[in-house]
């Protein structure tokens, strides 16, 4: 037995608080009693009681009627209702939201601590700019001019992709949409945000294979699921309230497996555990196919029906027997023969996964070979089945659907003129003045061909700093300024790379509740701007939960300390840049705050391809307050006003808001009419692809009236069903030339779905997506692996010129061989009190004081080999020259050979505490050195996602 | 010579191994306690039914250690620590039932005794002729702990018992104020009583050695019941005696004092209850010596206060309880 | 008796007292305290375990 | 009459630590102090289970049997209360409780620790109901407004249940049968005796 050792918050290393952290709280919990006489005084029953805590304006208070305000979690995506108790403005108290189908009241600790918001002692206070090397407050009017001179001076100098816009999937849906809607009024594709550096292997693996990249199934569907594989998910962690379903599901008598390069919170509830080697997904994938086929396992009248290019994955995994598969990822044949097993006998069966299959190299292999899986056991489509792709951020799937990235517009659209033409009409601009706010000089694209920058992928968030750095890059100029608008750039890698990029920038705008890393890592002197967001608790909105559910969050309280709603902030910038009447022309403006509603009404008009068209501010609203009609398994509401909807009508939700679509709970699910949330796999591809069909074969969703494979629906198609008569006058009007994606009418939509068919048409599942550099999901050895070995075998891609605008290199990082100097595999990933960049969390006493130092996992075996105790402090020296301090964690949660650590910490540079650089009182509870410092180049070969799960360090004691 | 030596050697051997007998003895007996309900516990868990998953259980129930997030100086990782119910049974139990029994035996053989016998005199008349027994350093040491003493024992008896003593007498919250301000005084106060006692300890050592005198005096039971007076010299067996019941029990209870008043060391739950058992018990025992000590000292024979008052005893009284001793002084005088 | 042995009577009094301690262990039964007053005990019990067992149904029951 | 109880299904907690923030925002508990814990055993290997532990309000409470002062009060409802007026930090209940509950402000020389703080099962403590000097000693009052803990009603996987011993035990009953294998009350026979 041991106390466990903490004396006191001040005694501990410079990492664990602030020194002005000792704040109230702490104060006076500890002047209660002191040494001598004034303990004995203290002491005495007579004097008043020390507080129990001393924060007393933020108490609950007798007497003081106390309202109740419904909002929705910012921490995960899972959507977790919160109830807000609060007095006279001031956030008092919280309740769980029995009612919210998704958490029924549960929380995680992120979710518990939410009131926290409402205290922001440790918040971004006022704007700030950093003037000769100090922290200097200024107005938010001369921090709008002063940084709106600099971009226009800019932009003159150099043209508009110069300025960077990194958004966030903090963003409402209304501020995604806006925020994606400013950057295309000022001229760039250079926006993006997390979404690239979390899921967009996903999106782009997912997407391609059957039509949408979202979670297919739902957190509640899980219930019905009778087997769930984890792969790279950590659920336990990552999506604590998810596991709630999980565990239903398991004493349903779902079986349950977890594969994982390391032991993790998930894998101690699983039935079967695999562990394998880091970034070797695909090899294991394959191999667990490699039996189902063997044996016969999989769905064959399924597969014919609705799947296409399987035999071509049947040649690949041939490759993969076991031998080659344990060679490889160094798991054994029985426990990837169980796993399979159990698949193949527990049907339906959903596979879940996250970061630990997507930060990769090969990201893209990784997600098209779970998928391939789920397609070959016949899982996709149906109740209790599915790819349940858990995502990350809050409102990380809106954000994406909004498409705050450089490739796309709202929608998934594309950057094509067609793109353009389409949401010009929605905005009721002029598109030759879209297209004139662009720089007009084309570049050489990523094929060599000259485009023009308005149809060309911006840079990414992953390569923001090589856009800085890299000479000969697809556009004018490299990026000037940047805007880190709710971005942690502590989760990005290469950090002394981007240390030198943020000193190369004229000018670096932080925008956020917290001042972040970024504020602290550079050793810039001059034109540093902190501008204090409010948090999602401070205004109001739509959020879209990972399964693809929209809900509404009301305002708990006012923004506090001069903080500003990040839509309040795009207004003032729009203004300020000369594009406010354009970025607003419908949407009322009160006080410089667009109105929400305004902007939700006005993605309804234009995001048919997802089905973003259905939920109106008015239905969503409706859905939030009876919540408590709605099923907690099919997410159904049973009576009350919303009868037959599914919760938050998830996307898609076909048509307008008039037509009552009901959402869509389960993705490609043919067994209910498409009018009642049934699907087909979309028909994306074309109709056929080397002279074989594309379309399903025989499937079709219930009620459908073309009993067999369709394309997806025109103009002309509905003329040649002789449907086209359906159309009201004013639908034929605007339908006339239009496909289902832009007839802002939604009477394509309306009309097939009457015949009982799906708007996208009806296709086949691919396995082989012939634009992808792999077409058929194949092994890759990661840049920085420790089995030279198998280089040769399974080698990386060749270096590309531009991808992205940006020169980027695989074999010539491969070539080198670091395995020697750093014989340790090096992977990260999420503890369940922090999240992202841990900015906020950190800053939470309740949260920081369960994690107070960064900290590496080591297994005993390599502890002993470098001679490292528990606890003690540790280097890690990364192959790209970075060295990272922080205290060892000796535990066999990792194999021998890998070591882990959480990616949450922020406030060190390379051993050095930066708490003096921090403006006054705003430094987190818990600094700690960020693992993404350490970690290395390597960015995927379709979405540039960039690999945080395999590098190589070494570890030495200090 | 050779013999002296000889005899002087074995001497020390039974002083050394009675010390150690001692302190062992006042350590460890108060520890039986523990193999009770060692033995009960086992008993119990003996009709426990077979479980599949005994092994994970039973680590529970042993007290296995784990991983917490929670820090703070009070935070365990602990789940179930069993020793707490033990050192509740032991505490509430043996300990607060035979203690204070102890404390009555004693007090009521004294009152028994005072009544039947009446104070030992002085049977020689005084003659005025007094000797010097204790320099003042002496009287000061001594009175400056006799003080903290009692105001610990007072203070360490109102924690022990005062629930069931003094809560019907004062009142929850009058007993509390007492309490609080008895704790602190206890606490405060007992380092300073530990760094008087080590001195006592140092300075009187070399009076207290036993020997052949003590035996006799033993033998005779300090001629208190026979009213007789056998050979002593400056301290007479029985004071010998109490001098090594303070270095046994006496720093037991210091060092056991020392470890509870500094709880932030990283001691374990564990050693603070044994520790505060075995604190406890030899600090009962030592109340109790130190009551007869008290008695002798000033009801129960004449003249033996003045000696640590005035720091001179008569002639008279000096020969009657301290003869050899007299003896010495006198020929050291005429030297 | 002199004084003293008064005060010496007192005392084995007060030490018999604290004999009178019981070797078993006090189960301390609901409700039986005798400090500072706490109104949770007086308040109506059959309403609030009712409400708590309402309480109790919609947290822990999936609808 | 309710007899209040904690359970922990150690099948379903996974150290998300939030019924431990939950405690300390209902009842603003300081830094350092810390009502309710999660402690993992077999960490990070084949085995490893997670279990939630506070103060489990036993039948016979040891804190009780060797508090000197004699502070502590059990509820109609079997809730174990102190009265921190009462209290004068000695540090027994630490030492006799089973589950590490009692936590105290300070650890420093001499024994000083402040007023021992402990988790109340959100009921407050011996003062007007909800007033603001209850809440300022001893946190929120839940059990007044017909609420249960927070811990237990925050759980993101419903493991840790708190409330009337018979609903609680029926719950768990049910999940059991449903898992098959045999119930784990743990720490039940610590904190309400062999019959439970």
């Amino acid at each position: 037995m041991k106390l466990i050792k903490k004396q006191r918050v001040s005694q501990g290393s410079g990492q664990q608080m602030h020194s002005d952290a000792i704040d109230r709280r702490t104060f006076l919990r500890r002047s209660g009693v002191a040494l001598g006489g004034a303990a004995v005084a203290s002491s005495l029953p007579l004097t008043m009681m020390r507080q129990a805590e001393a924060s007393p304006e933020f108490a609950p208070k007798e007497g003081i009627q106390t309202e109740r305000i419904h909002s929705i979690c910012t921490h995960c995506s899972v959507g977790c209702g919160v109830i807000a108790e609060v007095q006279n403005g001031v956030w008092t108290g919280q309740e769980p939201d029995f009612e919210s189908p998704f958490n029924l009241g549960g929380h995680c600790s992120k979710g518990a601590s939410v009131r926290e918001h409402g205290m922001g002692e440790h918040r971004l206070k006022y704007p700030m700019k950093l003037t000769g090397g100090k922290w200097k407050r200024i107005s938010w009017d001369e921090a709008i001019n002063e940084i709106g001179d600099q971009m226009l001076k800019v932009r003159e100098e150099s043209g508009p992709d110069s300025v960077y816009w990194m958004g966030s999937a903090k963003f409402s849906n209304e501020q995604a949409y806006l925020f994606r809607k400013l950057a295309a009024m000022w001229g760039t594709n250079n926006v993006d945000h997390q979404a690239r550096i979390c899921h967009s292997t996903t999106v782009a693996g997912v997407a391609n294979t059957w039509g949408y990249g979202a979670m297919t199934n739902s957190y509640n569907d899980m219930h019905n699921s009778k087997a769930m594989i984890f792969i790279g998910s950590n659920a336990a962690e990552a999506h604590p309230v998810a596991m709630q379903h999980i565990l239903r599901a398991k004493e349903n008598g779902s079986k349950m497996i977890v594969c994982d390069p390391r032991f993790t919170r998930t894998a101690a509830h699983a039935d079967h555990f695999v562990r394998f080697r880091p970034g070797t997904d695909v090899a294991l994938v394959w191999g667990m196919l490699w039996h189902i086929f063997e044996n016969g396992w999989e769905d064959k009248e399924y597969i014919s029906q609705r799947v296409w290019g399987l035999d071509r994955v049947r040649e690949e995994v041939k490759k993969w027997n076991p031998q080659e598969v344990e060679r490889v990822t160094g798991t054994p044949e029985d426990v990837v023969k169980q796993a399979a097993q159990i698949l193949a006998e527990n049907r339906p069966g959903t596979i879940v996964w996250c970061m630990g299959g997507t930060q990769h190299t090969i990201g893209n292999n990784n997600t098209r070979a779970y998928c391939v899986l789920q397609l070959a056991l016949g899982n996709i489509g149906k109740s209790g089945g599915g790819a349940n792709i858990f995502r990350g951020h809050d409102n990380v799937q809106g954000a994406t659907d909004f498409c705050v990235l450089s490739h796309s517009l709202p929608g998934y659209y594309g950057l094509s003129n067609g793109a353009w033409g389409h949401w010009s009409r929605v905005w009721d601009l002029d598109p030759e003045w879209v297209k004139g706010q662009f720089s007009q000089e084309e570049v050489e694209g990523d094929g060599g061909k000259p485009v023009h920058p308005m149809n060309y992928k911006g840079i990414p968030v992953s390569r923001w700093i090589d856009g800085v750095l890299e000479e000969n890059i697809g556009q004018k100029d490299n990026i000037r300024v940047q805007v880190l608008w709710g971005h942690a750039v502590n989760s990005q890698t290469r950090g002394p790379e981007m240390k030198k990029a943020m000193e190369k920038l004229d000018m670096l705008v932080i925008i956020d509740p917290h001042p972040t890393h970024a504020a602290v890592m550079n050793d810039r002197k001059e034109g540093t701007y902190l501008l204090p967001a409010a948090t999602q608790f401070e205004t109001y909105g739509s959020v879209t939960a990972s399964n693809r559910s929209l809900q509404w969050r009301d305002k708990v309280i006012e923004p506090v300390w001069e903080s500003l709603p990040d839509h309040t902030i795009m207004y003032k910038f729009a203004k300020k840049l000369g594009i406010a009447d354009q970025l607003c022309k419908h949407i009322k403006v009160n006080n410089d705050e667009p109105l929400v509603e305004d902007i939700t009404l006005e993605f309804n008009k234009g995001m048919w391809t997802i089905g973003y068209t259905g939920q109106s501010p008015d239905r969503i609203k409706s859905h939030m307050a009876n919540r408590k009609t709605f099923n907690t398994t099919t997410l159904k509401a049973e009576g009350g006003p919303n009868d037959g909807e599914y919760f938050g009508m998830p996307w898609p939700c076909w048509g307008t808001a008039e037509m009552k679509h009901p959402g869509t709970p389960v993705l490609y699910d043919p067994s209910k009419p498409v009018a009642e949330g049934g699907l087909t796999f979309r028909a994306r591809f074309g109709v056929e692809h080397d002279g074989e069909n594309l379309l399903a074969e025989g499937s079709y969703s219930d009620g459908s009236e073309i009993r067999d494979g369709y394309p997806e629906f025109k103009a002309d198609v509905l003329k040649q069903l002789g449907w086209w008569d359906d159309l009201t006058d004013d639908e034929k009007t605007a339908a006339e030339g239009k496909n289902w994606k832009t007839d802002l009418s939604g009477g394509i939509q309306r009309v097939a779905i009457k015949h009982g068919c799906a708007p996208f048409g009806n296709a086949k599942a691919r396995t082989f997506v012939w634009t992808f550099p792999d077409p058929i999901p194949v092994h890759r050895e990661p840049l920085y692996t420790p089995r030279r070995d198998l280089v040769t075998d399974y080698p990386t891609y060749e270096d590309r010129k531009r991808f992205y605008r940006l020169p980027t290199r695989y074999a010539s990082i491969q070539a080198n061989d670091f395995s020697k100097d750093f014989p340790i595999i090096w992977t990260s990933g999420r503890l369940v009190e922090y999240e992202g960049g841990g900015e906020e969390q950190r800053s939470n006493p309740w949260l920081a004081e369960l994690q107070q130092d960064m900290f590496v996992e080591i297994n005993p075996a390599d502890a002993n080999d470098n001679g490292i105790r528990d606890g003690q402090m540790v280097w890690i020296d990364s192959p790209e020259g970075a060295k990272l301090k922080m205290k060892a964690m000796v535990t066999r949660r990792v194999a021998p050979g890998v070591v882990f650590t959480p990616f949450h910490f922020g406030g060190w540079y390379q051993g050095e505490d930066l708490l003096a650089k921090y403006p006054e009182g705003t430094a987190p509870l818990v600094r700690g050195e960020a693992c993404n410092t350490g970690l290395t180049y390597g960015y995927d070969s379709v979405t540039q996602m960039q690999e945080t799960k395999v590098s190589l360090c070494r570890i030495r004691a200090t | 010579m050779a013999k002296q030596q000889k005899t002087k050697g074995r001497h020390a051997k039974i002083i050394l191994w009675s010390v150690v007998t001692i302190m062992l003895g006042a350590t460890l007996l108060p520890l039986t306690g523990y193999i009770y309900v060692g033995v009960t516990s086992a008993s119990a868990q003996a009709t426990e039914e077979s479980n599949p998953r005994a092994n994970y259980w039973r680590a529970v129930r042993e007290g296995g250690a784990g991983y917490v997030a929670s820090q703070g100086p009070y935070t365990t990782n602990t789940l179930i620590q069993n020793g707490g119910q033990n050192w509740r049974q032991i505490r509430n139990g043996p300990v607060s039932t035979y203690t204070p029994w102890l404390l009555a035996a004693v007090i009521g053989a004294i009152l028994i005794f005072h009544l039947v016998r009446g104070r030992i005199k002085v049977t020689e008349p005084r003659s005025g002729r007094m000797v010097e027994r204790w320099g003042m350093g002496e009287r000061v040491l001594h009175w400056y702990t006799a003080i903290l003493f009692i105001i610990l024992a007072i203070t360490g008896l109102s924690m022990l018992f005062g629930r069931t003593v003094l809560i019907p007498l004062l009142g929850p919250e009058g007993f509390a104020a007492w309490a609080s301000v008895a704790r602190l005084a206890h606490n405060y106060l007992g380092p300073f009583f530990a760094v008087g006692i080590l001195i006592e300890i140092v300075w009187w050592i070399r009076h207290n050695i036993p020997n052949a005198t003590d035996m006799k005096w033993f033998a005779q039971g300090g001629g208190i019941l026979t009213n007789t007076h056998p050979p002593a010299g400056r301290m007479n067996g029985g004071e010998k005696l109490w001098f090594w019941i303070i270095c046994t029990f006496g720093v037991a209870v210091v060092v056991t004092g020392i470890i509870l008043d500094f709880p932030n060391f990283e001691q374990s739950r564990e050693t603070m209850q044994l520790v505060n058992i075995i604190h406890t018990v030899a600090a009962m025992v030592w109340i109790a010596v130190a009551i007869g000590h008290i008695w002798i000292g000033t009801l129960g024979s004449e003249g033996s206060l003045e000696g640590m008052t005035t720091g001179r005893v008569s002639e008279e009284w000096a020969r009657q309880h301290h003869d050899e001793w007299l003896e010495q002084v006198k020929s050291r005088e005429q030297s | 008796m002199s004084k003293l042995n008064v005060l010496l009577m007192g005392l084995v009094v007060v030490v018999l007292a604290g004999c009178n301690q019981s070797s078993s262990v006090t189960v301390h039964k609901p409700g039986v305290y005798k400090g500072a007053s706490d109104p949770l005990l007086s308040a109506n019990t059959e309403e609030r375990a009712t409400a708590l067992s309402e309480r109790f149904t919609m947290g822990q029951l999936d609808r | 009459m309710a007899r209040m109880k904690f359970l922990c299904d150690a099948e379903r907690c996974i150290e998300c630590n939030s019924c431990v923030v939950a405690c300390k925002n209902e009842n603003d508990v300081p830094w350092g102090v810390n009502r309710r814990r999660v402690v993992v055993l077999n960490d990070g290997v084949p085995g490893e289970k997670s279990i939630s532990v506070a103060c489990m309000h036993c039948t016979d409470a040891p804190c009780a049997a060797v508090c000197p002062v004699d502070c502590f009060y059990t509820t109609d409802e079997g809730i174990v209360l102190h009265d921190k007026d009462l209290c004068i930090g000695c540090g027994y209940c630490f030492y006799a409780c089973p589950f590490g509950a009692p936590q105290y402000p300070e650890q420093a020389a001499f024994g000083v620790r402040g007023k021992m703080d402990k988790c109340t099962f959100c009921a407050g403590g011996p003062a007007k109901n909800n007033s603001d000097a209850e809440y300022a000693k001893y946190g929120s009052n839940r059990i007044a407004q017909g609420k249960l803990p927070l811990c237990a009603e925050m759980c993101a996987t419903k493991a840790l249940v708190a409330g009337d011993g018979d609903m609680v035990a029926d719950i768990y009953r049910e999940r059991v049968l449903k898992r098959g294998g045999r119930p784990q009350t743990w720490g039940w026979e610590t904190a309400y005796g062999a019959q439970g």
